[in-house]
C-alpha cells in the first residue's frame, strides 16, 4: 500500500501543478510533495527491514521494493527535497532579476514533479520493461528542465542530452527485449508469465547465456550512457552545467545513480545467469576509465559547474568500480558512497547557483578570487562541501572510499584500488587548485552584499549537517539496510 | 588511576574548548586570542605532563588500546593507544604547542585589526588536537583520519595570509604534496591490510612476516615515499622551503617542529613494528637518504637570505640527521645488534625532540624579527642585538644548539649519532659498513656548514649596524613572545646539560621498538656523564664542560686583577683605514658571506649572477648599478617543474576529447558498442 | 479461428520479406535529401512494421499483438509524420545539408553493418519464433539507424534516425516472441515514443528559433 | 731536489743578522756625513753665508745672536758645511741623531753643539714596551724614502724582530705610530683617526725631516708641516731619509736597549 | 667524581704556559731558517703580558657579543687542552669529553670568534669570518674521518683510551692506515691553525687574512685572550696529532719521574712537529682561497683511504 502512495504523491502534485498558476502555490506544492516523499521513503526503509523476506510489494506484483530500491528511493527523496528548498529562493531571485519568465518557473515546478515520479518509478517497479519506460520518462522530463533558460548553450546542452540519451535508451530497450528473449527461450514459446525482475532473478540460471550476454552488452551501453560512464559521458558536463542549479543538483545527485541502479538490475541478472565475471569486469573497467578520464578535465577546467559535473563523473566511476569489484565490503562501500555523494554534491551546485546569480558568470578567470570576502556564507559552505566531496576525513566520503579500496586490496585486485586512488588524487589536485584560488585572495569584481533567502540556507546547511552526523554515527537500521542491499547485489536473492 | 591518561583527555578537552571558544568569540579579537591560545597552552602543558609522566613511570608500556567509537564503515573504530612511542611524540607536540601558544598571545596581536584571529586560534587548537590524535592513533583508520585532518588544518593555517598570490600558490602546493603522501601511506597500509585482514595496530604488528618479500618491499617503499614527503627527505622536500616561510611564524614553528616529525613517527612505527625483520638494504637506503638530505639541506640553507626559508631548509637537514639515525638503527636490527640499534634509535629520537625545541625557538625568533622589522630579508636587517637584546640572545642560543655545538642539545644528539655510526663500523662485514664512517664524515660536514650558516644568520641579522629604516626602528617584542621563546630555550638547556635524564625516559620506547632498553647503560657517574654503551667507549658531560669552562675564566680575570688594574676601556669608531667612516652599506651581506661556499659548490648550485649598469658615456662611471644573483634549486628545476608541465600539457591534449560536436560524441558510443560486440561475441 | 497450416507458413514466409523491405527503406533513407520524403519513408517503414505485427497477431491469435499493430499504425504512420510535417511547414526548411560522410562511403559502411548484424544474430537463429532472419534485420536496422544518426547534421533527420532505430527494436521484439512482450510494456514503450517525438519537436522548433537553422554542427560552443 | 738544496744552503749560511747593539755599529756610507756639529763661537760676527744657502731655511741667525741650525728641518745636504767660511758647521760622522724633544734638534746654542741623545722612556712605558713594541706605520704623504729605510730594518740583516719590535696591520694591536711624510691635508684626518684607534699608553715616532717639520715641503698650503701639529710626538729621527742605523739607534735608545750587554732581557 | 686534582692543575698550567712557548718556538725556528736571529722564544709571553696591561679601544657598533667572544674562545681552547693527553695518560677531563667533544669545543670557539669578527661591522671582519667558516667546514669531514680511523683502531672515541690502546705496540704508526690518517690530519692542522699554505699569520694585507681579520678589532686584554686561545688551540692540535699517532712515551700515572720523562717525550714530539710545520711554511707560498678546498679535498681522500685501508689490511 505504501508504495502506491509513495508514487502517487509526486504524480498528483505534478498534475495539480499543471492546473495551479500562482508561483507561490507551486512552491508550496513542491515542498509539500517532496517532504511527504522523503517521509514515506523513510517509512518504506523501516517497512523493508521489518517485512518478511525483506521485500515490500505494492499493487500486486507490479511494484516491489527490496533493500536496494528502498535505499535509492530515500536518496531520491532527500535530493529532491533539498533542491526544492533551494529552488524557492533561487527562482524568486531569477524572477526579480528577470533572467526567467513566470512561465518558465511554472514549467520548472511541473517538470520536476514528473522527473521525481519517473525516478521513483524506476526504483520501485518490478517489471524490467516498465523500468525502461520509467528511465525514458526521467530523460524526457529532465531535457526540458535543462533547456529552461532557452539560451544558445542550454539548448545545445539539451539537444545533446536528449540525442545521446535517446540513443542510449533505444539500445537499452534492445537489451531489455533481448533479456526477454533470453527468458522466452526457456518458457517454450508461449508468453512468459511475467517480465518481473523478481521472477527473472528466480529463474536466472535457466536463461540462455549467449542471449543474456548480448543483452547485457546493449543494457550496459544503454544505461551506461544514461549513467554517464566514460566514453558515453560527453553529454554530462554540458547538461549539468547548463541546467538551472536545482535541476543540475538532482541530475548529478541522483539521476546518474538511478541509471546505475537500472544497470545494476541487469548486472545482477547477468551475474546470476552467466556465473562468470563478464558483467563485473565491464563495470570495473568502465568505472576506472571514467575516473581516469575525469582527471585531465578537472585539472584544466575553466568553468565551475563543468568541474562539478566532471567530479560527479568521477564519483559515479568510483561507485561502478565498487560494484565492479563485487565483494561484500566494496559493494557496501559503494552504496554508502552513493548516499554521502548525494548529500554533498547538491550543496556544491547550490553554491555554484548562488555564485552564478551574483557574478553572472561561471568562468574562473572572470570570477577572479576573493569569494570569501564578497560572499562569505556561500564561500564557507562551498569550502566545506568541497572538503567533503574531495574525500577528506571528517566527512563520510573518506570512509566509503577507504572501504572500497580495502575491499579491493583484500580481494587481491590491488591494482584496481591503486588506479582508482591515483585518479582520485589527480581530481583532488585539480579541484583544490581551482577552489583555493576562487575562495581566497583579494576580490576582483565589485559585487553587492550577499542577501540570503531562508530556503537557500536550509538547502545548503541541512545536507551538510546530515552528512556530518551520518559520517560520525550511522544509525543501525541504515547499516542493516545497506548490508542487506549489498547482499542482494553481491548474489544473495 | 592512570594519571597520564586523564591528563591526555584533559589536554584534548582543552584543545576542543580552545577551538570552540576562539570560534565563538571571533568577533572580539583580543578575547578570542587569549581564550584560544590560552587554552592551547593549558592543553599543551597537560599533554606534556601526561607524556613525561607516562614515559618516566613506565606506565606507557603497560597501557593497552581503548576503543571509543565505531563509525559507519564496517571496521571503522576510534581506537586510542598511548604506548611509549606515542607518549614520546605527544610530549614533543605538547611541549612545542604550549610554548608556541604562549608566544602566539603576543605574536597574533599584529593580526588583530587585519585578520580574524579567532580563526587562527581555532585552527591552531585543531591542528594540535589532530597531531596528538595522529600519534595516539590505535588503528589505521584513526591514523589516516588524523593524518588528513592535520594536512587540511595545516593548509588552513599556511594559507592564513592569503592576500598575496604567492602564499596561495605555496599553500596549494603544500596541500597537494600532503595529499600525495597521504595516498602513499594509505596504499602502504592497504598492502599490509591484505595480509592482516584487520586495521588495528595490534593486528598489524609484525604482519610483514606474512607478506611476500615483493609485497613487503613495495609497502616499505610506499611508506618511505609517503612519510618522506611529510618529513621532507631530499628528493621529496621541495614543498617545505616553499610552504613554511609563507605561514605565520608561530605556525611555521609548529610545522617545522612537529608536523614533519609525524613523518619520522610513521617511519619508526612502520619499519620497526609492522614490517617485521628488515633486510639490510632498507636501513642502508634510509641512511643514504638521510645523509643526502642533511648535506643538501644545509647547502641550500647557506644560499638563502630569507630568514624563514633558511630555517625551513635546516629542517630538511635535521630531518636528514634523524633519518640517518633511524637508518643505522634498522641496519643494526637486520644484522642482529640490539644494543647498537637501541643506541642509534636513541640518537634519532633524542635529535627529534632536540630539533623540535631549537627549531621552534629559531622560528619564533624569526617571527619576532618579522614582528619587529616586517621583513624576512636578512640583507635589510642588522644591529638588532642592541634593539632586541633578549630575542637576540635566545636566537643565539638556538643557533648554537642547531649548529651542534657543545654545551647544548644539538651536540648531544649528534654525539650519540656519531657513537652509533662509529660502533656500526664493526657490526657487519658487507661493504655497506663503509657507509657508517662516510656518513659520519658527511654529518661532520653538515655540522660545520650549519655552524657557518648560523654564523651568517645570527651575524648578518643581529650584529653590526642596521641596514634599513625598518631595522633601525625595531623594538623589543612583547613579553609573552619572549616567554614563549624562553620556555623553548630552557628546554634546549635542560636537554643539553642533563641528557641522561631524558634518555632514561626513552628506555621504554627503545624497548618497544628494538627490544633493548639500554637502561642505565648510557649514564655514568650518577647521571652527570653521558656514555656510549660498550667497554670504555667514549663519554661526554656537557654539564661538567660548562662548569669547568666558567671556572677557567678565572685565569684571565686573575691576570686582569694582577696586570691590567689600571687598564680602561674606550669606545671609538670601528677601524676604517682612516676613511670618512664606515656606512652600513659597507658591511658584509648575507650573499657575500656565503660567496666562498657558493664558489666551492658551484657544480651543485650553478649560480647565475646578473649586473645591470646604467651609465651615460662610459660604463666605468655608472649612474646606478643593479646586482642580482640566484641559485638554481636543482630538484625544483629538474624534476617538479617538468612533471607539472607535462601533466598539464597532456591534460590539455585530453581536453580535445570534448570539443563540442554531437556527431563525435555519438561516434564514441557507436565505437564502444561495436567494440563490446566484437569483444563479447 | 484456426488458420490452416498453409496460411500459417504463408504468413511466416511473408514476414522476412517485409523485414527485408524495411531494411531497403532504411538504406533509401540514407540517400535522401528532402526532409518531407524522409518523413514519408519513415511512415512507410512503420506501416510495414505494423503489417508484420498484424500478420503475427493474426496467425498466433495474440489479440494484444494486433492491438499493438493498430496503435503503431495510428501513432507512427499517421500522427507522428503529420506532426513533423506541420513542424517543417512552420519552419520552412526543406534541404538536408551535406552529410558527414559522402554517399558511397556511407552505403558501403551500412553494408558492413548489416553484415555485422547477421554475424551477431546467427547464433540465435534457433530462438526465433518468426521467419528466418528477422532478428538479423532488426539488429541491422538498429546499427544503420545509429550510423544514420551520426551521419546527418539536421536536427529533424536525427530524430527520424532515432525513430528508425526504435522500429528496429520493435521488429526484434516481434521476431523473438510470437506473443510480443507484455501489453503494459508495449503500451509504455509506445506512449514514451510519442511523448519523445513531441518533446523533440518542441526542441527542434526552439533550436530553429534561436539558431535560425537546424544544423546541429552549429551546436559546438560547450567545449572542454 | 729544490727544497733539499735550499735548506742546505740556508743552513750553510747561518745567521746573517748583524750583532750591532752588542758589537760595533756598521760603518756609515761615505756619502753620509753623519751628524752636524755647530760651534757658533767660531762664526764671524755678521756672517750669514750658511743661512742663504740652506734649501729649507733650517739655519737662522738673528742679528747679534748665535747661529741656530734646526736639525729637524735639515736635509743633511751639507751645503752649509761647504759654504761656511770658517768651518763653524762640521759633519761629525755620528749616526746617533734621534732626539726626544723638538728643541734638542735646534743646534747652535751654547752647549748644544750636537744633538742631545734621546733619553729612554719613563719607567712605566719602558716596563710596558721594553721587550714588546708593536708599531703601526703611517705614511702621511711621504716620498717613500723614509718608509723604505724603516722597511730595511725588517730585513734579515737588521732584523728588528729580535728586539721584540714589530710592525702590525691594525692600530688596535699597535702600541705606537711611526709616522713618515709631511702629513698632507688629505692624510690629516686619517692620521688623527689612526692615532685615536691606538689604545693607550701609546708613543709616536716621527721619522724623517718631513714628519718632523715638513721637510722640503715646509710651509706649503697642502701640508701641515710635520706630525707635531696633529699628534704629540715622543721621538724625532732627523734625516732625509735618516739612515736605518739612526732609526734603529733611536728606537733602541727609546727602549733603553743600548747601554748594557747586548739585547738584555 | 674521580678527577685527579693534581693532574688537572698540572695540565692546566702546562697548557697555559706551553702554548705561547710553542708559538714562540715556531716563530724563532722560522726566523732561523730565514738566516735571521728572529724574536726570542719568550716573545709571545711578553706580548701577552703587555696586552693585559694595555687599555682597550672597542668599536661603538660592537655589542655584548663582542665582549663575550674572547671569554668563550679562551675557555673552550683551555677545556680542549685538558681533554687531550699531553705528557701523561689519562688526560684530566677525559671522562667529560673525547675526540668528538674536542672537535665540538673547537667549533664552538670558532663559531663565536666568527661572530666577534662580524660584530663591529667592518668589512675585514666579515670577510675573515666568512672565509674561516668556509675553510673549517671543508676541513671538518677530513678531520672527523681521521679521528674515526684512530678511534676504530683504538676501539673508542676517548682519547686517553686510544693512546693507551696504541701504547703497546710501537710499530703501530707504520701501518698504512695510520700514516694516511696522520698526513690527512696534518693538512687539517695547517688549515685549522692558519699556517702558511692556507693562511699567513704574519701578513699585513687585510684582504688576504683569514684568522687575523677576525681579531682586527680586538685590543688590550681581549686580544691577549684571543692570541692565547689561538696558541692553545695550536697546542691542542699538535698534542692530538703527536699522541694519537705516536702514542708512546706518555707517563702512565702522576709519578714525578714518569711525568718528567713524559714531558721530555712531549717536547721532542712537539719540536719535531714544529720543525715539520716550519719546513712546510718555508717551502710553500700562501694558496689562493679557492685552491684551498682542493688541498682539503686531498686531505679528505687521504682520510678515506686510511679508513678503507684499515678495513682492507686488517
Amino acid at each position: 500500500m505504501s508504495l502506491i502512495v509513495l508514487l502517487c504523491v509526486p504524480l498528483v502534485a505534478g498534475l495539480l501543478s499543471l492546473v495551479v498558476r500562482h508561483v507561490r502555490a507551486l512552491e508550496a506544492i513542491n515542498l509539500l510533495a517532496f517532504g511527504t516523499v522523503t517521509f514515506l521513503a523513510v517509512r518504506l526503509v523501516g517497512a523493508v527491514l521489518v517485512a518478511p523476506g525483506g521485500v515490500v510489494l505494492g499493487w500486486g506484483e507490479f511494484l516491489r521494493a527490496d533493500a536496494l530500491s528502498a535505499w535509492m528511493a530515500l536518496v531520491v527523496g532527500v535530493v529532491s527535497l533539498g533542491s526544492s528548498f533551494y529552488a524557492v529562493g533561487y527562482f524568486r531571485r531569477e524572477l526579480v532579476e528577470g533572467q526567467l519568465t513566470v512561465g518558465r518557473c511554472r514549467e520548472f515546478y511541473r517538470l520536476t514533479h514528473f522527473f521525481a515520479t519517473a525516478m521513483l518509478l524506476v526504483v520501485l517497479v518490478n517489471n524490467l520493461g516498465v523500468m525502461w519506460v520509467a528511465v525514458e520518462g526521467t530523460a524526457l522530463s529532465s531535457v526540458l528542465l535543462v533547456a529552461l533558460y532557452n539560451r544558445k548553450t542550454s539548448l545545445e546542452a539539451a539537444w545533446k542530452y536528449i540525442m545521446l540519451g535517446g540513443v542510449g535508451l533505444v539500445l537499452a530497450l534492445f537489451g531489455t527485449v533481448l533479456t526477454y528473449a533470453a527468458a522466452l527461450g526457456h518458457a517454450g514459446g508461449e508468453a512468459l508469465p511475467s517480465f518481473d525482475w523478481s521472477s527473472m532473478r528466480g529463474m536466472a540460471s535457466q536463461l540462455d547465456p549467449k542471449l543474456m550476454r548480448l543483452a547485457f552488452i546493449f543494457l550496459f551501453v544503454g544505461y551506461g550512457t544514461k549513467a554517464g560512464l566514460a566514453p558515453m559521458h560527453s553529454w554530462l558536463p554540458d547538461a549539468h552545467s547548463e541546467a538551472p542549479s536545482p535541476t543540475s543538483a538532482m541530475l548529478s545527485g541522483v539521476s546518474l545513480k538511478v541509471a546505475v541502479y537500472a544497470l545494476l538490475r541487469g548486472h545482477m541478472l547477468a551475474t546470476a545467469c552467466l556465473h562468470s565475471d563478464f558483467s563485473r569486469h565491464l563495470l570495473l573497467g568502465f568505472g576506472l576509465l571514467s575516473m581516469i578520464i575525469a582527471g585531465p578535465f578537472v585539472l584544466t577546467q575553466k568553468n565551475l559547474k563543468r568541474m562539478l559535473a566532471y567530479s560527479s563523473l568521477e564519483h559515479v566511476g568510483l561507485v561502478c568500480v565498487g560494484f565492479g569489484l563485487n565483494t561484500p565490503l566494496t559493494v557496501f562501500g559503494a552504496l554508502l558512497h552513493m548516499g554521502y555523494h548525494a548529500l554533498a554534491k547538491p550543496v556544491l551546485f547550490f553554491a555554484a547557483g548562488n555564485i552564478h546569480q551574483r557574478y553572472h558568470a561561471l568562468d574562473f578567470r572572470r570570477l577572479g578570487g576573493g569569494l570569501g570576502r564578497t560572499m562569505p556564507m556561500t564561500a564557507l559552505l562551498l569550502a566545506v562541501a568541497a572538503v567533503a566531496i574531495s574525500g577528506l576525513p571528517p566527512f563520510g566520503l573518506f570512509y566509503s572510499e577507504l572501504t572500497i579500496f580495502a575491499g579491493a586490496f583484500v580481494s587481491h585486485q590491488a591494482w584496481a584500488g591503486a588506479v582508482a586512488l591515483l585518479a582520485l588524487l589527480v581530481v583532488f589536485c585539480g579541484m583544490l587548485k581551482r577552489f583555493a584560488h576562487l575562495l581566497l585572495g583579494r576580490p576582483g569584481a565589485e559585487i553587492s552584499r550577499e542577501s540570503w533567502a531562508t530556503g537557500n540556507v536550509l538547502a545548503m546547511v541541512l545536507p551538510l549537517v546530515v552528512l556530518l552526523v551520518l559520517s560520525i554515527w550511522l544509525p543501525a537500521p541504515a547499516r542493516q539496510l545497506l548490508e542487506r542491499a549489498a547482499g542482494i547485489i553481491g548474489g544473495a536473492p | 588511576m592512570d594519571y597520564p591518561a586523564i591528563l591526555l583527555i584533559v589536554a584534548a578537552c582543552a584543545y576542543v574548548a580552545g577551538m570552540a571558544g576562539a570560534l565563538l568569540l571571533r568577533r572580539v579579537g583580543r578575547l578570542a586570542l587569549s581564550v584560544g591560545f590560552g587554552l592551547a597552552a593549558v592543553g599543551g602543558a597537560c599533554g606534556f605532563l601526561s607524556g613525561v609522566t607516562s614515559l618516566a613511570t613506565g606506565q606507557a608500556a603497560a597501557r593497552g588500546a581503548v576503543t571509543f567509537w565505531s563509525g559507519p564503515a564496517p571496521n571503522l573504530r576510534l581506537v586510542i593507544q598511548a604506548d611509549p612511542l606515542s607518549c614520546f611524540f605527544v610530549t614533543i607536540v605538547s611541549m612545542l604547542g604550549a610554548a608556541i601558544a604562549i608566544y602566539s598571545l603576543g605574536y597574533s596581536g599584529a593580526y588583530l585589526g587585519r585578520k580574524s584571529v579567532g580563526l587562527l586560534a581555532a585552527l591552531y587548537n585543531a591542528l594540535l588536537l589532530a597531531t596528538t590524535l595522529t600519534f595516539v592513533a590505535g588503528n589505521v583508520w584513526v591514523f589516516l583520519i588524523a593524518w588528513e585532518m592535520m594536512a587540511l588544518l595545516a593548509y588552513g593555517l599556511v594559507t592564513f595570509e592569503h592576500e598575496d598570490r604567492e602564499t596561495r600558490g605555496a599553500a596549494v602546493f603544500y596541500f597537494i604534496m600532503s595529499h600525495i603522501d597521504a595516498v602513499c601511506v594509505m596504499l602502504g597500509f592497504l598492502v599490509l591490510f591484505q595480509a592482516a585482514g584487520d586495521f588495528s595496530f595490534d593486528g598489524l604488528r609484525g604482519v610483514g612476516a606474512k607478506l611476500s618479500s615483493g609485497q613487503r618491499d613495495t609497502a616499505f617503499l610506499l611508506f618511505v615515499v609517503g612519510f618522506g614527503i611529510k618529513a621532507g627527505l631530499v628528493p621529496l622536500h621541495v614543498w617545505l622551503p616553499v610552504a613554511h616561510p609563507v605561514a605565520p611564524s608561530n605556525v611555521s614553528a609548529l610545522m617545522s617542529g612537529v608536523l614533519i616529525k609525524t613523518g619520522i613517527y610513521g617511519i619508526a612505527r612502520v619499519c620497526f613494528e609492522f614490517l617485521g625483520g628488515p633486510p639490510l638494504w632498507w636501513g642502508a637506503l634510509l641512511l643514504a637518504l638521510g645523509t643526502v638530505s642533511a648535506v643538501l639541506g644545509v647547502l641550500y640553507a647557506l644560499m638563502e637570505h630569507d630568514l624563514k626559508r633558511l630555517l625551513a631548509y635546516h629542517s630538511i637537514e635535521n630531518i636528514g640527521i634523524i633519518v640517518m639515525g633511524l637508518g643505522a638503527s634498522l641496519m643494526f636490527v637486520s644484522t642482529g645488534h640490539p644494543v647498537l640499534a637501541a643506541l642509534a634509535l636513541a640518537a634519532a629520537l633524542y635529535h627529534t625532540i632536540n630539533h623540535a625545541s631549537f627549531k621552534g625557538l629559531l622560528f619564533l625568533g624569526a617571527g619576532s624579527v618579522l614582528h619587529a622589522t616586517h621583513t624576512r630579508n636578512m640583507e635589510e636587517m642588522g644591529g638588532l642585538v642592541k634593539r632586541m637584546p633578549q630575542t637576540a640572545m635566545l636566537f643565539l642560543l638556538g643557533a648554537v644548539a642547531i649548529s651542534a655545538l657543545p654545551p647544548l642539545n644539538g651536540f648531544v644528539s649528534e654525539w650519540l649519532t656519531y657513537q652509533a655510526l662509529l660502533q656500526g663500523f664493526g657490526s657487519t662485514d658487507s661493504l655497506l659498513r663503509l657507509m657508517f664512517p662516510v656518513g659520519g664524515a658527511m654529518l661532520a660536514l653538515t655540522g660545520a656548514l650549519a655552524a657557518a650558516c648560523f654564523v651568517k644568520a645570527f651575524g648578518i641579522s643581529f650584529l653590526a649596524q642596521p641596514r634599513s629604516q625598518a631595522a633601525e626602528r625595531a623594538r623589543e617584542v612583547p613579553a609573552s613572545m619572549r616567554l614563549g621563546m624562553a620556555l623553548l630555550a630552557i628546554a634546549c638547556l635542560f636537554l643539553g646539560l642533563f641528557p641522561t635524564v631524558f634518555l632514561g625516559w626513552l628506555g621504554p620506547v627503545m624497548n618497544q621498538l628494538t627490544g633493548e632498553a639500554l637502561a642505565g647503560r648510557l649514564s655514568l657517574a650518577g647521571g652527570w656523564v653521558l656514555a656510549a654503551p660498550g667497554a670504555n667507549a667514549g663519554s661526554v658531560s656537557t654539564a661538567a664542560m660548562t662548569l669547568f669552562g666558567l671556572s677557567f675564566l678565572l685565569v684571565p680575570l686573575f691576570l686582569r686583577r694582577m696586570l691590567g688594574r689600571r687598564a680602561k676601556t674606550v669606545r671609538g669608531p670601528t677601524w676604517d683605514c682612516g676613511l670618512q667612516g664606515l656606512t652600513p652599506r659597507m658591511e658584509y651581506s648575507a650573499t657575500g658571506f656565503s660567496k666562498p661556499l657558493r664558489m666551492i659548490f658551484k657544480a651543485l648550485f650553478r649560480p647565475h649572477r646578473e649586473v645591470q649598469r646604467e651609465y651615460e658615456f662610459s660604463p666605468y662611471f655608472a649612474r646606478s648599478l643593479r646586482f642580482e644573483s640566484h641559485v638554481e634549486e636543482v630538484f625544483e628545476e629538474r624534476i617538479y617543474r617538468p612533471t607539472r608541465f607535462w601533466i598539464l600539457r597532456v591534460s590539455r591534449r585530453v581536453r580535445a576529447l570534448q570539443q563540442g560536436s554531437l556527431q563525435v560524441y555519438l561516434l564514441y558510443i557507436f565505437l564502444t558498442l561495436l567494440g563490446l560486440l566484437l569483444w563479447a561475441v | 479461428m484456426n488458420s490452416s497450416p498453409q496460411v500459417v507458413d504463408f504468413a511466416v514466409g511473408l514476414i522476412p520479406l517485409l523485414a527485408a523491405i524495411m531494411l531497403v527503406l532504411q538504406l533509401l533513407l540514407l540517400a535522401q535529401r528532402m526532409l518531407v520524403t524522409v518523413i514519408r519513408v519513415f511512415a512507410l517503414q512503420s506501416l510495414l512494421l505494423a503489417v508484420i505485427a498484424g500478420v503475427v497477431g493474426y496467425t498466433c491469435h495474440a489479440w494484444h499483438v494486433t492491438l499493438v499493430a493498430v496503435l503503431t499504425v495510428m501513432g507512427k504512420v499517421l500522427f507522428l509524420p503529420w506532426l513533423l510535417e506541420r513542424l517543417i511547414r512552420r519552419v520552412r526548411i526543406e534541404q538536408e545539408i551535406s552529410p558527414w560522410l559522402n554517399m558511397p562511403a556511407s552505403l558501403f559502411l551500412c553494408g558492413g553493418l548489416t553484415l555485422l548484424g547477421y554475424l551477431v544474430a546467427r547464433p540465435f537463429a534457433s530462438a526465433e519464433r518468426v521467419g528466418g532472419n528477422t532478428l538479423a534485420v532488426a539488429v541491422a536496422l538498429v546499427l544503420t539507424g545509429f550510423f544514420l544518426l551520426i551521419n546527418r547534421r539536421k536536427a529533424l533527420t536525427q530524430v527520424l534516425a532515432l525513430l528508425t532505430m526504435e522500429n528496429g527494436v520493435m521488429l526484434a521484439a516481434i521476431a523473438f516472441s510470437s506473443h510480443g512482450m507484455p501489453l503494459v510494456v508495449e503500451l509504455g514503450i509506445f506512449f514514451d515514443v510519442v511523448i519523445a517525438v513531441m518533446v523533440l519537436g518542441l526542441l527542434v522548433f526552439r533550436i530553429r528559433e534561436t539558431f535560425a537553422s537546424m544544423d546541429t554542427s552549429r551546436l559546438n560552443e560547450l567545449k572542454g | 731536489m729544490f727544497i733539499h738544496d735550499t735548506i742546505l744552503n740556508r743552513l750553510k749560511r747561518g745567521c746573517e743578522t748583524m750583532d750591532y747593539p752588542a758589537g760595533d755599529a756598521p760603518a756609515l756610507p761615505d756619502r753620509h756625513g753623519g751628524g752636524l756639529r755647530v760651534e757658533s763661537a767660531r762664526c764671524a760676527a755678521d756672517c750669514s753665508a750658511c743661512v742663504s744657502v740652506c734649501p729649507t731655511e733650517a739655519i737662522t741667525r738673528a742679528s747679534g745672536q748665535a747661529v741656530a741650525l734646526d736639525l729637524g728641518r735639515c736635509l743633511f745636504c751639507a751645503e752649509c758645511v761647504r759654504a761656511c767660511p770658517d768651518r763653524a758647521i762640521t759633519q761629525t760622522g755620528d749616526h746617533r741623531l734621534a732626539a726626544r724633544l723638538r728643541e734638542d734638534l735646534v743646534l747652535g746654542g751654547t752647549g748644544k753643539e750636537q744633538v742631545r741623545l734621546a733619553a729612554a722612556l719613563n719607567e712605566r712605558l719602558r716596563g710596558l714596551f721594553g721587550r714588546s713594541l708593536k708599531l703601526r706605520q703611517v705614511s702621511a704623504g711621504g716620498c717613500n724614502a723614509c718608509e723604505a729605510d724603516t722597511n730595511v730594518l725588517g730585513t734579515i740583516g737588521w732584523d728588528l724582530g729580535r728586539f721584540g719590535i714589530q710592525f702590525v696591520a691594525s692600530p688596535r694591536h699597535a702600541d705606537g705610530l711611526l709616522i713618515t711624510g709631511p702629513v698632507s691635508k688629505n692624510m690629516a684626518l686619517a692620521l688623527q683617526k689612526t692615532y685615536a684607534a691606538v689604545p693607550d699608553p701609546k708613543i709616536v715616532i716621527a721619522v724623517g725631516a718631513c714628519a718632523i717639520a715638513g721637510g722640503p715641503f715646509v710651509g706649503h698650503s697642502q701640508v701641515s708641516d710635520g706630525a707635531g701639529a696633529l699628534v704629540p710626538v715622543d721621538l724625532f729621527v732627523p734625516g732625509c731619509p735618516p739612515h736605518p742605523l739612526t732609526i734603529l739607534d733611536g728606537l733602541l735608545r727609546l727602549l733603553d736597549r743600548l747601554g748594557g750587554p747586548s739585547g738584555k732581557g | 667524581m674521580n678527577i685527579d686534582i693534581t693532574s688537572l692543575i698540572a695540565q692546566t698550567a702546562l697548557v697555559l704556559l706551553l702554548s705561547p712557548l710553542l708559538s714562540g718556538l715556531i716563530a724563532s725556528l722560522k726566523a732561523k731558517l730565514q738566516n735571521r736571529r728572529g724574536p726570542r722564544v719568550w716573545q709571545p709571553f711578553f706580548d701577552l703580558i703587555k696586552f693585559f696591561r694595555k687599555d682597550m679601544v672597542i668599536s661603538e657598533h660592537a655589542s655584548g657579543v663582542f665582549a663575550a667572544v674572547p671569554h668563550v674562545v679562551f675557555a673552550t681552547a683551555l677545556m680542549a687542552g685538558l681533554m687531550v693527553p699531553l705528557a701523561w695518560v689519562p688526560a684530566p677531563l677525559q671522562l667529560f669529553g673525547g675526540a668528538l667533544a674536542l672537535v665540538g669545543l673547537l667549533a664552538l670557539g670558532r663559531f663565536f670568534l666568527a661572530l666577534g669578527g662580524l660584530d663591529p661591522g667592518s668589512a675585514f671582519g666579515g670577510m675573515g669570518s666568512s672565509r674561516e667558516m668556509t675553510i673549517s667546514a671543508i676541513a671538518e669531514p677530513a678531520m672527523m674521518l681521521a679521528i674515526f680511523t684512530a678511534a676504530i683502531a683504538g676501539g673508542s672515541t676517548n682519547l686517553s683510551q686510544i693512546v693507551m690502546a696504541g701504547d703497546g705496540h710501537a710499530g703501530r704508526f707504520l701501518e698504512p692506515a695510520h700514516t694516511l690518517a696522520f698526513s690527512a690530519m696534518f693538512i687539517v692542522l695547517l688549515a685549522e691553525t692558519g699556517r702558511v699554505p692556507v693562511d699567513n699569520p704574519a701578513t699585513h694585507l687585510e684582504l688576504t687574512m683569514i684568522h687575523e681579520a677576525m681579531i682586527l678589532e680586538y685590543s688590550g686584554r681581549y686580544l691577549a685572550m684571543l692570541e692565547w686561545a689561538a696558541s692553545m688551540k695550536q697546542l691542542v692540535l699538535f698534542g692530538l696529532l703527536a699522541n694519537l699517532f705516536f702514542p708512546f712515551g706518555l707517563a702512565p700515572g702522576m709519578l714525578p719521574a714518569a711525568v718528567a720523562q713524559g714531558m721530555g717525550w712531549l717536547a721532542i714530539k712537539l719540536v719535531g712537529l714544529a720543525v715539520a710545520v716550519v719546513l712546510v711554511e718555508f717551502t710553500n707560498a700562501k694558496l689562493r682561497l679557492f685552491r684551498v678546498p682542493d688541498l682539503l679535498g686531498a686531505a679528505f681522500v687521504l682520510a678515506t683511504l686510511a679508513l678503507v685501508s684499515l678495513f682492507l689490511f686488517r
